[in-house]
Order: structure tokens, then C-alpha cells, then sequence
């Protein structure tokens, strides 16, 4: 564990908490949905630094495209914007 | 006035989570279990991937749940979404939707073999990498996903997506039910487990990964289509 | 900076991080009116608790569960002494990553299927049954 | 020859870490949204390749597989951008642009015309 | 050697950094998937950048993922933006 | 070769269940009648394995991959858990007769709503079995997952909105029990319920009491217990008639097991009992009182299942020999009872509109038999005599006094003289009230009324002859509170003793 | 003619494929090859027709000559275009003349448009943002002209010379 990667952490967890308090101000839901998206990549990050990567694979593979498309195309089908 | 509540009342569960969170030692070993896995993975199943063996032997019984819960998603989503088959197949996802640029849509044609050729690595090498039958079945299906949002005219075969889910499904649980029949436990390995970081290692394991592949592969493209197939706008006229 | 300290932050960062997520999550829950936010912030929750159970199973230095043939052969002299990692909370969040997915995506179909019906979003306008 | 292999390797991952950080100061400096792309895009491409090839020097039988990496990078990245930058045209995202030389108004009613033809 | 490699995270943490405030501060949800394209190409390169520090290529296989998945997702909100979906 | 065992309760319904769309392109009337087998043939697996548990007195452990309880995953069939398994079992062919012919123009929601229903057994039946306690959590969502499309099984506007908020309900549940269950990895790196009970006292203090309140919550969401069961009087109105006896007799089911697992097996914390005895209290209190303001027949017969599973909670929490026994009579009943209440009940108010007491007066003349059977119920379940619900009622209330506690039997008093109320409302309506015409009567068909008739029967039987099964619950309730026994026979080779 | 085509084409799908299977697995032990001439076979059957245009003719050696002439080309202009975007980021006045031009190409495979794309995007300056039938449209970071003549010699003829042979 070198000194740069706990650095890295830090700034993870704090990318983290920033990105997952923008999910829930953000009126535009396909920003929040963007939002989950770089949570999920940090997250992979995350596991990978834990020794973890089957997990970092499985967020990877989940977080990046079958979520978004999942809630895209329900917000296509709804309303873009959060009243 | 309720968000205060909320705020309170979030604080103080945060207090006592942090103060017990905090209280587990951080990076100590402290495993009782796993000792055992780390143990008996390499040296009895010769399986190279400790957490593949967890999944898929001394905790298969876990994956056949998760697979049931990914076809009963798929099966909730569609039984959620669409009343009729032929409401279904009439709603052709993205009439009115513009194509891709012509040249997302060739390079989706690329890039199709190769993620599917890199899903199939994936769970096929899932005990020896990284990876396993549950990633390389969403790389797969992801690989569906980019024809399915590129060519608007696109769609997926439901038949032959119903046999493949069938034959995979019933592979798993079938293996599982043939090791009782064979006079052992469910799901116990019955084949030879090769040497260790061979492809052919691990017995029943990769045979049972390959068949998780298949079948996430394709509940995740049905779940896929069936989500992207909804008709926009006003709906047909619907009572109980 | 040494062992300890870096192991000191590496845990308020992970535990911490999680323990944010977790509680963003259920606050939004709680008070958002959006039924895909509330979604959202589900899927929030779900990562944070998932990262908590991976940093729990992690060991300083330590080393992925897999026995690749870099281990067996013991060429490289970080990896002789490295630990291996607990690869049980790794087994168990792949599982709770996908349950997570699937209630995710069928609590998405059912507002769909809402907005329908309501022509809207916001769960207050929606509110038919009561107790 | 180990050491020389060595030190290219560092001098290619040095050179993608500074374009990795040339594209994000790009992305964040540049007026509108295609600007953006564009420095993304070169930038963080080129950093990549860089970075992944130089690892590759630094350890040779990894190279394989960083080669497949690199090509779906250059496959992907370039194909991203594009959509993205038409995505944001189609949905009405005007670049700043300078005055004189403006063909937008003629690819606006290209995408229309496209629009049609297909349909 | 390691000195090397702590200055190289340093940097590419940079990268991050300033492609998250580009998703911060960008003002339409365009110019967010470009932070979100950029932040998935620099972790890839991050990504390897770990498997080489912890000495295993099987992680190498995560940036493999990431390399083809990061497209897709951009893609999707891109196509969205442009009323494919 | 293996005739019966209990894994066969998962994998089988798990196999039918992929195979069933199959099925289904042979031909088309195999999918009805395939999970009818399946059902039958799980009866007799309980059929073997019950009387193989109740000849040798022991329970029935089967590994999973070969591998011992702590390291491999265990399914537990003992005479408690093979009790409860039983239940859901039978009740799973009941349903499955009563909706033969549910749907039966469209295939694809008829294919739908058979898997659906073979899950939600296969998954209730999971959770009683495991001895792991991620694996009880999976088949916890197996049957949530389930659950939720049959909520909303119906295309009417509020089907939707009962089944997202139970999804709301229960995803908070699972998140609960996921970092219960990660609490008690960190401290003990095992996940083996017998091996958590052994070495409970290993935790400190507080991650323990932290633990077991975050798992109380989330079990107590799937065992409907106030007031976190907001979603259970929603689901059960809006599901399909068929449904609400489903989550009545399995799913309630599974989640109180889940609840006294916790709190009998897994945990030594002594005032978990009287934190079970006093939440089942007030969710008497609160939904008995609730029901008796109901309109809608559905929701009222809602209430009154969430204040049986009060009425279970406060047996199960007042934790004497004779409570536990009352308990597994109050589990059966509710479980036979509720299930005739619902099936008669959605034919009584089959062509209303908003499902409202008030149209179904004067159907007892129209609907004799119907009318009838849902009268038995209603009788049965309010404890006269001489239905069965009179001798769970009667030995809850010897139980509460042999442990003094006089206030408890006047508040069961009480709330059955509630219960007389409300119920009898409906009965009066049914026979005393003028026909309005306002709703035509739908006839049962006569699957519907084989069923009715079998349940009513079944309530009768047990009423004249409580002796019957008065053994099985004494059983059951003898392998519920040896905690030593169930540690020994699971882990025999860890066996230290538990002092 | 049309038989041999397709022999042609999947016969290079395969090749192309299995060789991708190596670079994953990075091994020559016998299990690892034999599943990868299964996999990328399967994998073949169904996407010969997508995957390529021209078949095995891209292995002739002129055509490979080519390629790697066209891949120094390709990376020389990365490079300036890399330097390119250093300066102009890097400069403090962000000297910037940006508009959309268009141009018509002369390339009619689909592969060949792709890569033409590709490389305009990654090349000094220019950004493709819209392909309709033959046209280009380019976002230009510093606009020298607008003629579409002169556009195409500026931007696009280096590669699509080399293009023109690759992929006939």
C-alpha cells in the first residue's frame, strides 16, 4: 500500500459522497443517473484496491451500462426532469 | 419539518454505526471460515479462484438462488410490463427513434464479436481470472444492449432466448440433481478435477459457470429488450 | 507516513465512504418525492453496504484470493508474503450485486408502469391507497 | 537491453500520465462542449495508450492482452466522443462558434434530411 | 522506481480531479458524460496502473472490461441525448 | 437413488420453473399441469421425510456439495421446520387447485403466474429449511421478488402502487438484514446458524445488540409486524384472489420463522423475547383496531391476518412450553383458516368494483355454499367452539396463565370480542341484509369449491379431534426450543456444549 | 463468386478472432487453444457477415504493407494533434477559431468511413460529428477554410489515400 494510494482513497471516498449527494439534489434525473454511474467507477476502483476483482468486475460490468440503460430508458419513458 | 426529523434520526443511527463500524479493525486477519476455502480450493477442488469455488461449489447453493432471482426479474419485468404477446411483439421498440450515426453502427458491428468473444473468455476462464458466469453473461448481454440501442430495427429472438435460459437453467440444476442421483450430495463435484490454472480443472465447476454464463446472458438481453421495446406514450386502454 | 497511519486513513476513508453512502441513501429514500430517485438512492445504499462487507474481508497487503500460476510458482517476491485477502465477503456481494440489480430493475418496471396509469412521477400525486 | 526496455517503458507511462491530465485540464478549460470534446478525447486517448503501452515494456507478457486493450480504446474512444458531440447537436446544443465560418445551419438540416431519408 | 509510480497516481488522481469538477461544475448534462468518458478512460489506465503495482495481470482483466463497458454506458446517455432510445 | 429429500423442496420447483416455458411450447395445457405434479410430489417428499424425522426423533441434516455444516451450506429438516415446510407444501396444492383455470385464455400471463407461484413456495420453503444465514437471505428475495409481479398481477391502477411500495418495504428489509448479517461475519467469520448460535457470546456486547436489532428489522418487515407492515394490507387487497392466501400461508410464514429463529435460536439475547411479546402486542392492538374500520373486505381480512401474526408473536414471545405448542396451533390455523377466508372472499366480491363490504349483502342466499364456508371461517378463526380456532385460542390462553400473565389473556379476550365484531358484520350481511342487485354473484367454479370444501373440512376435523395434530405441534415445538440439540445435530463434530 | 466471398469472410472472422482469444489468454497450452478455435468458431458462425467486408484479401502483403504505413501516419498526426491541443490548452489566452465544415469523401466501404472517422478524431484539431452518406462533418478547433475542397486536402487526404488501397 503506497502512500499515493491512500491518497487515491481519500479522494475516492470523497468523490463518492460528493457524486452520491449530487444523485439526490439533481432535479435532472438523467444527470443522477450519469452520477450513479461515476459512483459505480469509483466503487470499482475501490474494489480493486481492496484485492477484490471479481467485485470491481461485476460493479464494472453492472454499474456501468446495464444500470444506466435500465434507468435511462425509464426515464425516457417517464419524465426526464424530477418536479 | 419531517426532513429535520429525518436529519436527527439519520444522525444518531450514524452515530452508533459509525461507533461500531469503527470498533472492527481495519485490514486484520481475522477469518475462521475462509481459512478452510483458501485451503481446500487449490488443493481438493484445484480450482485456482478461491471466491468462483465459493460461488460455485461450497456455496453453490447461494448462485442457484441468484440465478432464480434474475429469472424471476426477468420473468416480473415482463409480466410487469406487457399484458399480451402480441401487444408485445407489435410494439416495436424505437419506431419513431432516429438510427445511430452510421458509423456508431459499424463499429457496433466490430465490436460485437469481440465483446461477446471477451464475455465468452470471461466465464469460461472464470476459475482461473477474475470473472466468472455472471459477468461474462452481462458482457454479453451487454453486447446485445449496443446492437439493441444502434440499429433501431434490431431484436432478439424470444424463442431461441427461451430455449437457451431453459437448457442453461436446467443444466445448473440438472448437474446439481445428477450428483444425487450419482449417490452424492447436491451439487457435489463428481468429475475429475484436472491440475490446478488448467483450463480443464475444477470439474464441475466450469461446466456450471458456463451454463450461469448462458443463462444471464440471455435473461439480461430479454430483460434488455423487453425494456427497451416499451411503447412511449399512452398506453392501451387496460381493466382488470 | 507509516503503517499504522496509513492503515488509520485507509479505514476512516472505507468506512466512512460507506458509511456515507448508506445514510445518503436511506435519507433520500425517505424524503425524495421522485419514484426514480428513490430508486436511486436504493442503489446507494446497496454499494455502500456492499463496499463496507468487501473492506471488512480486506488484510493490509494482502493479495487477491487467486491462485494464479504468478502464486504457485513464487517468482515474485511481494507475492510470497502476501496474504490472501477474505474471499468469502467477496463471493457473497457478487450475489448481492445482482439481487440488487434485479429488485432495481423491476422496481423501474413498475414505474413505468405507474407513470402510466398516474401520469406521474412524484409519489404524492400517486397516493391512492392509504391506511 | 532490460534496463533500456525500462526506461522507455517510464517514459511512455510519464508522457500518457501527462496527457491523462492535459485531457481533464482540456475538458475543463475549453468554452463549449465540442471543444471539450475534442481536447478529451486526443488527450485522454493518447494518455491511455501511452500509459497502457508502457506497461507493457515494463513487463513484456502482459503485452497481449494491453495490445487488445488499446485497440478497443482506439476503436471506442474516437466512436464515444462522436456520439456524444451528435447526441448534443441532435438535442439542440449550440457551439460557440466563431460567426464567420458557420456551416451548422447546413448540418442541423442534414441531420433532418437523414431523419427523413430513413424513414 | 516507486518514487516513479507515486508521482505517476499523483498525477493521473489529478487528471481525476479536474474531470470531476468538469462533472461538477458542467451545465448541461452533455458536458457531464464528457467528464464521465474522460474519468472511465483515465481509470482504465488506473486500472492497470494498480494490476502492475500489486504485480498480478489477472487485474488486468478488469481494465479489459472497462475498456469495451465504459464505452457502452457513454453511449447509451449519448444516444438517449439524441432521442434514440 | 434418492426418493426423498430435502433438497428436493428447492431444486425441484427451481427446475420445473426453468423448464416450464418449454413445457409450454409442447403443449400448451402442460403448463397447469406440471407444477400440480410438482406440488404433489413435494407433499410426499414431506410425507417420507416426516415420518422418518418423527421415527428417529432426529432432524434431518443434508449438506450441499459435499461439504460439513460450518464450511458447506445445510438444509435443517426437523420437526419444527419440516412442520412449516408441510404447511406451505399442502398449501401450495391447494392454490395450485383453486387456480387451475386461473388465466386460463392467455398463456403467457398463465405460464407467468404458475412460475411465479412455484417460486414463492420453492423460496418460502428455502427460508424454513436453510441453515445458513446469507442463504436464508437469498431465498428471503427469491420470495420478494416473486411477490412483487403478483401484487401487481392485475392491470388495475393500484396494483402497481402496493407492489412498489412493498418493493420500497423490502428492499429496506434486505438491506437491514444484509448488514446484520455483515456484523456478524466481521465478528465471527462464519455464517452457519448453528455456528453464529454457538459462538454468539464471542461478540462484544454492542456489534451483538447492533446486530440483532438491524436483523429484528428486517425480519420483522417480512413477518409483518407493526409498524413496519404498511405494505402487507396494500399487497394483500390488490394481489389476485388466489395471492392473498399465498402470502397469508407462505410467505407470513416464512417470515415468522425467520423472526424466531432470530430470536429463539440465533441469538441468546433474553429480551429479545419480550421485545417479540410486546411488538406483538401492539400489532394486535393496532390492527385489530384498524380492521374494525375497514370498508373493503379484502383489506379487513388483511388487518385481521396482521393481528394473527401478532397473536403469533406474543406465543412465540411469551416462551413457555405450552405458549410455543399454542403458537404452531395458531401458525396452522392461520394458515388454513385465512386461506378459505381469502378464496371465499374474493368469490364473494368478485364483480365489485371497489371490493366493499357493503355489495356482497345478501349474498347468502345467492351464493349459498360460498357464503357459508366464508362464515365457517369467519367463526373459526374468532375462536368459537367447536372449530379449531377455539383450541389455539383456548391454549394461548392457558399458557398466558400459567405465566400470570392475567392482563395478556383480558387483552386476547378483548380483541377477539373485536374480531366477533367485525366479522360479524360481514356474516350479517351476508344472510340478514337485503340483496341489492347492484353486483351479480360469480359462481366458484368447481376446483374453487373443492378447495373451500377441503380447508373447511380440515377446520372442522381439527375442531372435533384436536388430538389429531396436537402431537406435531408438541414435536415441532420440542425441536424449536432445544438449542443445544439443534447445534449438536448440526455441527457434531464442533460440539463443545453450551455452558 | 458470392460463396467464396463468404468462405473468404469467415474464414478471416475466425483467424482474427482466435488471434484475439491468444492475446486474452496469452498462453499456447493445448485446453486454451483448443477451446479458442471452438469459441471464436461459434462465434464466427454468426458474425462473419457483420465483421468484415473484404475477407481474407486484407492479409495480402501490399494490403499489410499498407496498414503499417497507414498506422506511422496515423500516429504522427496523433501525436501533433496531441501537441496541438497541449499548446492551445495550454496557453493562457486559449486560442481558439472554432466552426463546422463539411467535406465529401471518396471512400465507399462502411469500414473505411469508420476509420477515416476515427482518425480525423483523433488527429490535429478536427473532430468528426456527423457522417451522412458521404459527408463529413468536421468541428474544427482552428478553422484555416471553409471550401470543401480545400477542407479535404487539409484534413482528410493523407488517410484516405492510404485508405483507398486498404480497403478495396
Amino acid at each position: 500500500m503506497s502512500v499515493l494510494t491512500v491518497l487515491i482513497v481519500v479522494l475516492g471516498a470523497i468523490f463518492l459522497v460528493v457524486g452520491a449527494w449530487y444523485v439526490l439534489t439533481r432535479k435532472d434525473l438523467l444527470v443522477a443517473t450519469i452520477a450513479s454511474s461515476i459512483i459505480s467507477l469509483i466503487l470499482s476502483v475501490f474494489f480493486l484496491i481492496l484485492q477484490a476483482p471479481d467485485v470491481a468486475l461485476t460493479e464494472a460490468t453492472v454499474g456501468v451500462a446495464l444500470t444506466t440503460i435500465i434507468f435511462v430508458v425509464t426515464i425516457r419513458n417517464t419524465k426526464r426532469m424530477e418536479e | 419539518m419531517k426532513k429535520i426529523i429525518i436529519i436527527l434520526l439519520l444522525a444518531v443511527i450514524g452515530y452508533f454505526l459509525a461507533d461500531i463500524f469503527f470498533e472492527i479493525p481495519f485490514g486484520e486477519d481475522s477469518m475462521v471460515v475462509s481459512k478452510e476455502y483458501l485451503d481446500k480450493s487449490p488443493n481438493d477442488l484445484h480450482v485456482a479462484n478461491t471466491v468462483t469455488s465459493i460461488v460455485v461449489n461450497f456455496r453453490g447453493f447461494d448462485t442457484l438462488g441468484e440465478v432464480t432471482v434474475l429469472f424471476l426479474a426477468s420473468t416480473a419485468i415482463g409480466s410487469i410490463l406487457f399484458r399480451r404477446r402480441k401487444v408485445h411483439t407489435k410494439l416495436n421498440p424505437q419506431r419513431n427513434a432516429p438510427h445511430a450515426s452510421r458509423i456508431v453502427q459499424i463499429s457496433a458491428k466490430i465490436l460485437f464479436p469481440l465483446i461477446v468473444l471477451l464475455g465468452a473468455y470471461v466465464f469460461i476462464h472464470g476459475h482461473l481470472t477474475p470473472g466468472g458466469g455472471f459477468q461474462g453473461g452481462v458482457i454479453i448481454a451487454t453486447g446485445y444492449l449496443l446492437l439493441l440501442v444502434t440499429y433501431r430495427k434490431f431484436s432478439v429472438s424470444h424463442s431461441s432466448l427461451t430455449w437457451i435460459e431453459a437448457i442453461a437453467g436446467v443444466t445448473f440444476a440438472g448437474i446439481g440433481v445428477l450428483g444425487l442421483i450419482l449417490g452424492k450430495d447436491f451439487l457435489e463435484n463428481f468429475l475429475p478435477v484436472g491440475t490446478i490454472n488448467n483450463l480443464f480443472s475444477g470439474g464441475i465447476i466450469g461446466i456450471i459457470y458456463v451454463a450461469v454464463g448462458f443463462k444471464v446472458a440471455s435473461e439480461l438481453t430479454g430483460i434488455l429488450d423487453t425494456m427497451l421495446s416499451i411503447k412511449v406514450d399512452s398506453e392501451e386502454n387496460e381493466q382488470n | 507516513m507509516s503503517e499504522e497511519l496509513m492503515q488509520q486513513i485507509l479505514s476512516i476513508s472505507f468506512y466512512g465512504a460507506s458509511l456515507a453512502l448508506i445514510l445518503i441513501g436511506v435519507y433520500g429514500v425517505l424524503t425524495k418525492k421522485n419514484l426514480i430517485k428513490i430508486l436511486l438512492s436504493l442503489t446507494i445504499v446497496d454499494s455502500g453496504v456492499n463496499l463496507l462487507f468487501v473492506s471488512l474481508g480486506y488484510i493490509m497487503n494482502g493479495t487477491a484470493p487467486i491462485f494464479s500460476p504468478a502464486i504457485m510458482d513464487g517468482k515474485i517476491e511481494v507475492l510470497k508474503t502476501a496474504p490472501m485477502v477474505d474471499p468469502v465477503p467477496q463471493a457473497l456481494v457478487l450475489t448481492a450485486i445482482v439481487i440488487g440489480l434485479g429488485v432495481t430493475a423491476v422496481g423501474l418496471a413498475l414505474v413505468i408502469r405507474l407513470f402510466r396509469h398516474h401520469n406521474t412521477t412524484n409519489i404524492d400525486e400517486i397516493r391512492n391507497l392509504k391506511w | 537491453m532490460e534496463t533500456v526496455l525500462q526506461y522507455l517503458g517510464y517514459f511512455f507511462i510519464s508522457v500518457g500520465a501527462a496527457f491523462l491530465l492535459l485531457g481533464s485540464f482540456g475538458i475543463l478549460r475549453m468554452p463549449d462542449i465540442y471543444s471539450r470534446l475534442q481536447a478529451g478525447t486526443k488527450a485522454s486517448t493518447m494518455g491511455s495508450l501511452g500509459m497502457l503501452f508502457g506497461i507493457g515494456f515494463l513487463e513484456p507478457q502482459w503485452l497481449p492482452k494491453i495490445i487488445v486493450i488499446m485497440i478497443f480504446i482506439l476503436l471506442s474512444n474516437p466512436i464515444s466522443s462522436h456520439a456524444i458531440a451528435r447526441g448534443s447537436c441532435k438535442s439542440g446544443i449550440k457551439p460557440k462558434l466563431n460567426e464567420t465560418v458557420n456551416s451548422y445551419k447546413r448540418i442541423a438540416e442534414g441531420c433532418e434530411e437523414s431523419i427523413k431519408k430513413e424513414e | 522506481m516507486d518514487l516513479f509510480l507515486e508521482i505517476i497516481l499523483g498525477v493521473v488522481a489529478l487528471a481525476l480531479i479536474l474531470s470531476f469538477v468538469r462533472f461538477v461544475k458542467g451545465p448541461t448534462a452533455a458536458d457531464r458524460v464528457v467528464a464521465l468518458d474522460t474519468m472511465s478512460v483515465t481509470v482504465i489506465s488506473l486500472l492497470a496502473l494498480f494490476a502492475f503495482m500489486f504485480h498480478r495481470i489477472i487485474y488486468i482483466d478488469v481494465s479489459l472490461v472497462y475498456a469495451v463497458l465504459g464505452f457502452i454506458g457513454v453511449l447509451i446517455i449519448a444516444r438517449y441525448l439524441e432521442g434514440g432510445i | 437413488m434418492v426418493v426423498a429429500n430435502p433438497i428436493l423442496y428447492v431444486a425441484l420447483p427451481l427446475l420445473v420453473a426453468f423448464l416450464l416455458p418449454l413445457f409450454g411450447k409442447i403443449h400448451k395445457e402442460l403448463i397447469r399441469v406440471v407444477p400440480g405434479l410438482l406440488f404433489m410430489f413435494l407433499i410426499f417428499n414431506t410425507v417420507v421425510l416426516f415420518s422418518e424425522v418423527t421415527s428417529t426423533g432426529k432432524p434431518i441434516i443434508t449438506q450441499i456439495a459435499g461439504w460439513a455444516p460450518p464450511i458447506g451450506i445445510n438444509l435443517v429438516f426437523s420437526a419444527f421446520s419440516g412442520f412449516i415446510a408441510g404447511i406451505i407444501s399442502i398449501m401450495g396444492l391447494l392454490v395450485w387447485v383453486y387456480s387451475y383455470k386461473f388465466k386460463k385464455v392467455e398463456f403467457d400471463n398463465s405460464l407467468k403466474y404458475f412460475v411465479l407461484i412455484m417460486l414463492v413456495t420453492a423460496g418460502s420453503i428455502g427460508v424454513v429449511l436453510t441453515g445458513d444465514i446469507f442463504n436464508l437471505f437469498v431465498f428471503l428475495e427469491i420470495v420478494a421478488l416473486s411477490s412483487y409481479p403478483l401484487v401487481a398481477f392485475y392491470r388495475g391502477r393500484d396494483g402497481a402502487e402496493a407492489s412498489f411500495k412493498y418493493l420500497i418495504v423490502g428492499a429496506f428489509a434486505s438491506i437491514a438484514i444484509l448488514l446484520g448479517i455483515v456484523l456478524i461475519y466481521s465478528q465471527l467469520g462464519t455464517l452457519n446458524m448453528a455456528e453464529i448460535s454457538l459462538r454468539i457470546g464471542e461478540m462484544p456486547e454492542k456489534i451483538k445488540i447492533t446486530a440483532f436489532i438491524l436483523l429484528f428489522l428486517g425480519f420483522g418487515i417480512e413477518a409483518e409486524m407493526f409498524p413496519l407492515n404498511g405494505w402487507a394490507p396494500d399487497a394483500y387487497s390488490q394481489a389476485p384472489g388466489p395471492v392473498g392466501a399465498v402470502f397469508a400461508s407462505m410467505t407470513a410464514k416464512a417470515g415468522i420463522y425467520t423472526i424466531i429463529r432470530l430470536v429463539f435460536t440465533l441469538f441468546d439475547i433474553d429480551a429479545g423475547y419480550q421485545l417479540l411479546l410486546g411488538m406483538g402486542i401492539i400489532t394486535l392492538v393496532v390492527s385489530e383496531g384498524i380492521a374494525l374500520r375497514q370498508e373493503k373486505l379484502k383489506r379487513m381480512l388483511a388487518f385481521s391476518s396482521l393481528g394473527q401474526m401478532g397473536l403469533l408473536m406474543i406465543a412465540f414471545g411469551i416462551n413457555t412450553k405450552a405458549a410455543v405448542v399454542a403458537g404452531m396451533f395458531i401458525l396452522f390455523n392461520h394458515a388454513v383458516i385465512k386461506s378459505l377466508l381469502f378464496f371465499s372472499g374474493s368469490y364473494l366480491v368478485y364483480n365489485s368494483e371497489n371490493k366493499n363490504i357493503k355489495d356482497l349483502f345478501g349474498f347468502g342466499k345467492k351464493l349459498p355454499l360460498t357464503a357459508f364456508l366464508f362464515g365457517l371461517g369467519a367463526f373459526a378463526i374468532v375462536g368459537l367452539p367447536p372449530l379449531s380456532g377455539f383450541w389455539a385460542k383456548l391454549s394461548l390462553l392457558m399458557a398466558s396463565a400459567d405465566s400470570n400473565l392475567i392482563a395478556l389473556i383480558a387483552l386476547i379476550l378483548i380483541v377477539s370480542v373485536v374480531e366477533i365484531v367485525y366479522y360479524f358484520r360481514v356474516v350479517n350481511g351476508l344472510y340478514f341484509k337485503k340483496y341489492t342487485g347492484e353486483f351479480e354473484p360469480h359462481k366458484p367454479s368447481w376446483n374453487a369449491s373443492l378447495v373451500m370444501l377441503i380447508l373447511a373440512a380440515v377446520i372442522v376435523t381439527v375442531g372435533l379431534y384436536p388430538d389429531l395434530i396436537y402431537n406435531y405441534f408438541v414435536n415441532a415445538a420440542d425441536a424449536l426450543m432445544d438449542k443445544a440439540n439443534y447445534i449438536q445435530n448440526v455441527l457434531p463434530s464442533n460440539f463443545v456444549g453450551l455452558n | 463468386m458470392e460463396a467464396t466471398n463468404k468462405i473468404s469472410k469467415f474464414f478471416f472472422t475466425w483467424v482474427v478472432l482466435f488471434a484475439i482469444w491468444l492475446a486474452f489468454t496469452s498462453t499456447f497450452a493445448l485446453a486454451e487453444v483448443v477451446t479458442g478455435v471452438v469459441v471464436s468458431f461459434i462465434i464466427a458462425i454468426y458474425n462473419f457477415n457483420n465483421f468484415t467486408e473484404i475477407g481474407l484479401k486484407s492479409f495480402s502483403p501490399k494490403k499489410v504493407l499498407y496498414m503499417i504505413q497507414y498506422v506511422f501516419v496515423f500516429l504522427w498526426a496523433l501525436i501533433k494533434s496531441n501537441l496541438n491541443v497541449a499548446l492551445i490548452v495550454l496557453n493562457p489566452k486559449l486560442p481558439i477559431n472554432t466552426g463546422i465544415v463539411e467535406f465529401e469523401t471518396k471512400l465507399k466501404s462502411d469500414f473505411a468511413k469508420l476509420v477515416l472517422a476515427n482518425s480525423i478524431t483523433l488527429t490535429p484539431g478536427t473532430f468528426t460529428i456527423d457522417v451522412i452518406d458521404n459527408k463529413y462533418y468536421i468541428h474544427w478547433l482552428d478553422v484555416k477554410c471553409t471550401d470543401r475542397d480545400e477542407v479535404y486536402k487539409e484534413i482528410a487526404e493523407p488517410f484516405e489515400k492510404i485508405l483507398l488501397k486498404i480497403f478495396q
